[in-house]
């Protein structure tokens, strides 16, 4: 006789690993390396600051990619892209009109409800501007419901100078509101013109003019940045409950299931990339 | 526009070229993806330029690597097709050997007198040595293997066809060899060069009952010191584990393990 | 549920029966030392008392080592076709010990946590456990008893326990009494007088004990991230993946597309194995690895099996005790000897 | 313009649809043939020197690398080589098991020959690619041929390109039953492909020249010798054992000498395909013969061009001769035997057919069982001489009658004719004469 099989199991989902089709809007290089991406999707992404997608081209392949707008009502998705192998340098040759794949939102994602009524500072360094964005939206769209905003972003050089014009709308902002302080730097100018500082992220922050009682912190760069900026910023009195912290891993499924994204014993994708940072401090992996 | 593709060889078995003849029942549809400009074994057409070049064999005289430079030089992207191409093969065994006793072992000590008599035979044995390409020009891609893996072969030129970077195995040959669910060959109380070679080749010899015997070259990150030891232990003599060292991967493992210089 | 008391050859008799109507994979012998899961023949040997652990655990009949997740046609403008691939073919799985049947369910719970993986799950209910237990240890690898895998049961359709010519089937689920509908076995009037007579014949102690208790072992490799084990386990490492790969509780994957040389608009995405112990595991865009040496990789697998899952999951170890990577890893690295250095240390240094 | 006044130089670099490099280099000054040589270009491996150390083993594993396309003669003749300086007699299981191997690999290099190599010349294409538009038909049904012979070495050996499962002794993998009745069954219906093939050979134009020579391949008293047997020449009639194969190939360097040449009773000999016909005629399969009567080859045939005739016999002989080994091996079923042997001194002579010809390796062994001494001899280097006392027949004869690019053509086509072999050219100086 065959056998029956058991009942079916609820926690099938079959097209957990099936993309959405999204449709290309607008590309647009940012720098030599990062172009931006405008595409709409079927209907509203409806994620939170911080999340991200698995983006993908059928045949080509998917990787982990940050949302880059704030919380939307529309059906866009914007995303900046570097080339940096395989799917990404694919991505780059695409053009409006064409489709990609998107899965998810996934991941935990900032909770502007941590932010509300605080002086936020958020310190960026490189691709780390891409999620940041995500955050620094809506805060500005309302940002009555916060006590302060203070963008501190570096990158390497002039040339590598992310949403260059947003930035500095941004600033003008400031100045206009007084609420909002952005300050920009680069590691080296390379002899190309530059209206900002020079110096690494941590060195506007022990001048900085914060309360750190009424402060908290989103901080997103590459691997090193991590480090001495966390040591800055308990330099100055602020307790790791107060910091947040976006961190990337390699990640293959976005749904805590192909194991690549995990810090000690928490998996980046589910719980993270974004961390309070007193609940992962005590993890040896977090920061290395 | 369809990429154009032209195939050359140099010291090597053609077994490579006749790997990618081999794909019949795809090859007409291969051929539907690129053109074929120049392939000496199959074709008499030949070509100024191309897209990609394959590369089958490796460079052991000075000759060989005036050509090689010449095709580099006509080709956009240049791919090292197969163990001679990629890491010397067998026969950079002879590198280990003093030039004038590996030519005297094949063509007896008359013939060795008189080329080493008269000055116009110099250049074709004093400087033989064998080379990988990526010895004396840069290589965008490498297809391991002796004889290549067609299936790599294949995923390499759709990769070329879309803009995707092509992925080539760097774990070892075990990692295969687990997904095959082979026994592994220490268990059948014989040694391997698994652990330390690169894989892709879907652990085809172990999968066919034989051993691992490193044809693709040896993994950046092998732990040899561990290996070595390995091999000391279930009873290999210093030079066995040479002979075995230099089966396939002479070239890349120069200077990495066993000794160097000419042995006797 | 039921149970029944059969001989020997009548429950031969019945896998091969069951082998005509359903793939049945059963242990059966490979090479010079290795036993495989393959599926049931005529010919085929079925014996209950010869185990060694198959190379590859019956487990990975679930999640085997290359699938494809979709199918995919796109078709100009508009949204292209995109088809799931999962596999409802029905298996049973027997001969399953029960170090290999706890490893099914931690890949059970591993697969159910959170967003559920379809492909998985889909051929998990499409199985049929036939467990059977262990009088004796299969060799000097295993150390299943020191996890609490020696008396697991609870996801088996089936239970089998051998004594002397004699086989105890206890039914425990439908699927699993759907089996032997039909075969008018002997039923077994006293379960626990049987159970007990092959209690009395399992050896004392069973397979190889840690030097501290179960319970302790996590608090104790929390608490040597520093430990000198650590780099003195991995000098012979080769970073060759194996020990992972045979594991029946790791499930890790790699996902690539390929496209059909036939129709370059159609095509598939591709999961395969990954390891932790490979060293690109957690290498990132840009070459950053976060894992770039191989004694944290191996930390980080040890502390997996030990540590990490067991808190995640509420599980007594995620290690079933198998003895595979031990068994498999050329150069005699073995999680069973990393975890008692780890206690000793932790024991020298308290 | 008199005939007689031509002058040319052909200066044909690197000849293509061959294996390995050789140049072509004829020179004529008013008519007169001055000069004809082959120039084997291909650079030296030394795999005599650095087998050196091996253990018989890796041997048949190692030196299956000589050349891709006759790797599996390489193996086989390795084999016996080692086998022999081993002391180690093989059963009859393995040595039908690798008659099919070898079989396999004649079909596939011999439609490879025929089909990609050689017919384009025929049909006046530059390769067959160009005949996938003109010719789709014979294009796909060559691919689906070769496919099938591949997939039957593949189920012999493990692969098609350097096969693994042969060793000593035996099999280290024995083929699975399974596959090969598949294959059998492919064989059996590929038939119709088959005789479609000798139709289409039988419209190919072939050049009528002819040159008496010493026809030399193996011979065996019950088969058409493919595996085993003595070496025999039609010019003195009678065999010498393997191990007297240097008194064969007498190898020897002339003055102006691009490669080691061999003779034998007269200034040079032929192997390969027309050379086994021509010698072994009446042990072809029934079929194999009328095939051969279709094509018009009849014995003795002194028309080197005639050689891609007898490699279509040759086809049609392995087929049928393949269908019966497999039908035995599919009753039969296949044992398990002990492939275990420990390494001794020796010495030993291994010879098998190959499709280019007779194929000889030699090896010896010290007393820790290392390699100390090899040598082989490929069909190509004892086929070289008698290419170019060919070359110097026909140019006189063609001249008058051919342009330069015609006479180009025809010695091209001559030399793929014998579908040499020069990657195998373990023996070949690599000098190249042209200034
Ligand atoms: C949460 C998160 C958010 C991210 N957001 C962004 C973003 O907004 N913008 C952005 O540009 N990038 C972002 N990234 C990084 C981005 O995911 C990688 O750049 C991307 O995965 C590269 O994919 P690829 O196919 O182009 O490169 P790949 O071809 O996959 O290779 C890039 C590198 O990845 C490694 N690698 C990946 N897979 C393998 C493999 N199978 N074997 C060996 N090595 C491998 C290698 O180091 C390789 O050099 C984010 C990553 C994470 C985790
Ligand atoms: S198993 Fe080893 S020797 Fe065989 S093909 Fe793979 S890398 Fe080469
Ligand atoms: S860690 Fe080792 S012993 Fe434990 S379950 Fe995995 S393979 Fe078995
Ligand atoms: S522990 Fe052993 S099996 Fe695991 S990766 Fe290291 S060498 Fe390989």
């Amino acid at each position: 006789m065959s056998a029956t099989p058991h009942a079916s199991d609820p926690a099938i989902d079959p097209a957990l690993y099936l993309p959405r089709m999204a449709r290309i809007l607008e590309v647009t290089p940012l720098t030599a390396r990062e172009k931006y991406f405008k595409v709409e999707l079927p209907e509203p992404l409806g994620h939170r600051p911080g999340q991200f997608v698995m983006l993908s081209l059928l045949g080509v392949g998917e990787a982990p990619i940050s949302i880059s707008c704030g919380p939307r009502a529309d059906n866009m998705l914007e995303m900046v892209i570097r080339d940096a192998g395989s799917l990404t340098h694919v991505l780059h040759g695409l053009k409006p009109g064409q489709q990609v794949g998107v899965r998810g939102p996934f991941g935990s994602g900032f909770n502007l409800d941590d932010f509300y009524g605080k002086q936020v500072l958020c310190v960026v360094g490189g691709l780390g501007l891409v999620p940041m964005r995500s955050l620094i939206q809506p805060i500005l769209a309302q940002l009555d419901r916060f006590a302060s905003l203070t963008i501190i972003s570096g990158c390497r050089s002039p040339a590598e100078e992310l949403y260059r014009d947003e930035v500095r709308a941004w600033e003008r902002l400031g100045q206009e509101t007084g609420k909002v302080r952005v300050i920009r730097l680069v590691d080296r100018t390379q002899n190309l013109p530059w209206d900002g500082q020079v110096g690494l992220v941590t060195a506007p922050l022990s001048s900085l003019p914060i309360d750190p009682a009424q402060t908290v912190v989103a901080l997103c760069g590459p691997p090193v940045m991590y480090k001495f900026v966390l040591l800055e910023l308990t330099a100055r009195g602020l307790s790791h409950a107060q910091i947040f912290v976006d961190l990337e891993r390699r990640m293959k499924c976005g749904v805590g299931k192909c194991g690549h994204c995990q810090i000690n014993h928490v998996y980046c994708c589910q719980e993270g990339p974004v961390f309070r940072f007193d609940q992962i401090a005590h993890l040896p992996e977090a920061l290395q | 526009m369809k990429p154009k593709v032209a195939f050359f060889d140099f010291a090597s078995c053609e077994g490579c070229q006749l790997a990618v003849l081999n794909c019949e029942d795809i090859l007409l549809d291969i051929l539907g993806l690129v053109d074929i400009v120049e392939f000496r074994e199959a074709m008499s057409e030949t070509a100024p330029r191309f897209d990609v070049a394959f590369i089958e064999g490796s460079i052991n005289r000075e000759q060989d690597a005036e050509r090689l430079r010449d095709i580099r030089a006509r080709s956009t992207y240049l791919v090292a097709m197969g163990a001679c191409a990629c890491i010397g093969n067998v026969q950079a065994r002879s590198n280990f050997i003093a030039p004038a006793e590996n030519f005297q072992r094949v063509y007896g000590v008359e013939d060795r007198n008189m080329v080493q008599t008269d000055p116009e035979f110099w250049p074709l044995w004093a400087h033989t040595r064998v080379r990988a390409v990526k010895e004396i020009v840069p290589v965008d891609f490498e297809l391991r293997g002796c004889p290549l893996v067609p299936e790599e072969f294949v995923h390499l030129v759709k990769a070329l066809v879309t803009g995707a970077t092509p992925r080539f195995s760097t774990q070892a040959v075990c990692v295969e060899c687990k997904m095959n669910e082979n026994e592994c060959v220490y268990d059948q109380g014989e040694t391997c060069m698994g652990q330390i070679t690169r894989g892709g080749c879907k652990a085809i010899c172990i999968t066919n009952g034989y051993r691992c015997d490193g044809c693709r070259g040896i993994l950046p990150h092998a732990n040899l010191a561990a290996h070595h030891g390995l091999l000391q232990s279930k009873g290999l003599s210093e030079p066995q584990i040479t002979n075995r060292y230099r089966l396939f991967c002479s070239a890349e493992s120069l200077g990495r393990v066993g000794r160097t210089g000419h042995d006797k | 549920m039921s149970a029944f008391f059969v001989h020997k050859e009548a429950v031969t008799q019945w896998i091969r029966h069951l082998a005509r109507s359903n793939t049945v994979y059963f242990p059966q012998r490979a090479g010079q030392s290795g036993f495989r899961f393959k599926p049931v023949k005529e010919t085929t040997e079925i014996q209950f008392d010869r185990y060694q652990p198959t190379l590859a655990p019956p487990g990975k009949k679930l999640a085997p080592a290359e699938e494809p997740l979709f199918r995919y046609r796109k078709q100009g403008d508009a949204a292209p076709e995109l088809v799931p691939i999962l596999d409802q073919s029905p298996r049973i799985l027997a001969g399953v010990r029960p170090c290999d049947l706890k490893g099914i369910h931690l890949m059970d719970r591993a697969n159910r946590e959170g967003h559920g993986d379809p492909h998985y799950l889909t051929r998990r209910t499409h199985t049929i456990l036939i467990a059977h237990d262990c009088l004796q240890p299969c060799d000097d690898s295993c150390f299943c008893d020191a996890v609490g895998s020696l008396g697991w049961r609870d996801n088996a359709d089936l239970f089998l326990t051998s004594l002397e010519d004699h086989i105890l089937i206890e039914v425990r689920t439908g699927p699993g009494e759907t089996l032997i509908q039909g075969m008018n076995f002997p039923v077994c009037t006293d379960v626990a007088a049987v159970k007990s007579r092959a209690e009395a014949q399992r050896a004392q102690p069973f397979g190889r004990q840690f030097h501290a208790d179960l319970a302790r072992i996590p608090a104790i490799i929390a608490s040597q991230w520093q430990a000198p084990v650590w780099e003195k386990q991995v000098e012979r490492c080769f970073s060759c993946g194996s020990c992972n790969l045979v594991c029946p509780t790791c499930y890790c994957f790699d996902v690539h597309d390929d496209f059909d040389l036939t129709d370059p608009n159609a095509g598939q995405r591709t999961r395969t194995w990954d390891g932790c112990m490979l060293p690109q595991f957690a290498e990132v865009a840009g070459g950053h690895n976060f894992r770039p040496n191989p004694a944290a990789r191996q930390r980080h697998r040890v502390k997996r099996k030990f540590e990490y899952l067991t808190e995640r999951f509420a599980e007594g170890s995620f290690c079933t005790g198998c003895g595979r990577c031990g068994r498999q890893c050329t150069t005699d690295i073995d999680i069973f000897n990393i975890v008692n250095d780890l206690i000793d240390h932790a024991e020298a240094n308290s | 313009m008199t005939n007689n006044a031509k002058t040319y130089t052909i200066d044909v670099h690197h000849v293509t649809r061959v294996e390995g490099h050789g140049n072509i280099r004829i020179n004529t000054r008013d008519g007169v043939v001055e000069d004809v040589k082959l120039c084997i270009v291909e650079a030296n491996r030394f795999f005599e020197s650095f087998t050196r150390g091996m253990t018989p083993h890796e041997i048949p594993w190692v030196v299956g690398r000589i050349c891709g396309i006759c790797c599996v003669g390489h193996q086989l003749s390795a084999t016996k080589a080692v086998e022999d300086a081993q002391g180690i007699a093989v059963s009859p299981q393995t040595v039908l098991l690798r008659k099919m191997l070898n079989e396999s690999q004649f079909l596939q290099s011999h439609v490879l020959h025929v089909y990609f190599l050689a017919v384009p010349d025929f049909v006046g294409a530059p390769s067959v690619i160009p005949l996938i538009k003109t010719h789709p038909e014979v294009v796909k049904r060559a691919l689906r041929l070769k496919k099938l012979a591949n997939d039957y070495t593949e189920v012999m050996g493990g692969r098609t390109i350097h096969p693994m499962s042969n060793t000593l002794k035996g099999w280290r993998r024995l083929p699975d039953l399974e596959r090969l009745e598949q294959v059998r069954n492919r064989l059996a219906a590929a038939v119709p492909d088959l005789l479609e093939t000798v139709g289409i050979v039988k419209t190919l134009k072939i050049p009528g020249y002819e040159r008496e020579t010493e026809f030399v391949s193996l011979k065996h008293p019950d088969e058409y010798a493919l595996y085993e047997g003595d070496v025999f020449s039609s010019d003195s009639k009678s065999s010498v054992p393997v191990s007297a194969y240097r008194s064969v190939t007498n190898e020897f360097t002339v003055a102006h000498s691009t490669t080691k040449w061999s003779r034998w009773h007269r200034d040079a000999y032929a192997v390969g395909a027309l050379a086994r016909v021509n010698n072994n005629f009446d042990q072809l399969h029934p079929e194999a013969k009328s095939v051969a009567e279709t094509l018009g080859l009849k014995v003795p045939c002194y028309n080197p061009y005639m050689n891609n005739v007898a490699q279509v016999v040759e086809i049609v002989h392995c087929a049928y001769n393949s269908l019966a080994m497999m039908e035995t091996v599919l009753n039969g079923g296949l044992q398990e035997e002990d492939i275990h042997h420990t390494a001794q001194a020796g010495r030993g002579f291994g010879a098998v057919e190959v499709p280019r010809g007779i194929l000889f390796h030699e090896y010896a062994f010290d007393e820790a069982g290392r390699c100390c001494d090899a040598n082989a001899i490929i069909p190509t280097s004892q086929n070289v001489n008698n290419i170019e006392q060919d070359m110097k027949a026909f140019v006189p004869l063609m001249l008058p009658e051919m342009s330069q690019e015609e006479l180009t053509l025809h010695m091209e086509m001559l030399l793929r004719a014998y579908d040499p072999c020069i990657s195998c050219s373990v023996h070949m100086l690599n000098i190249d004469f042209v200034a």
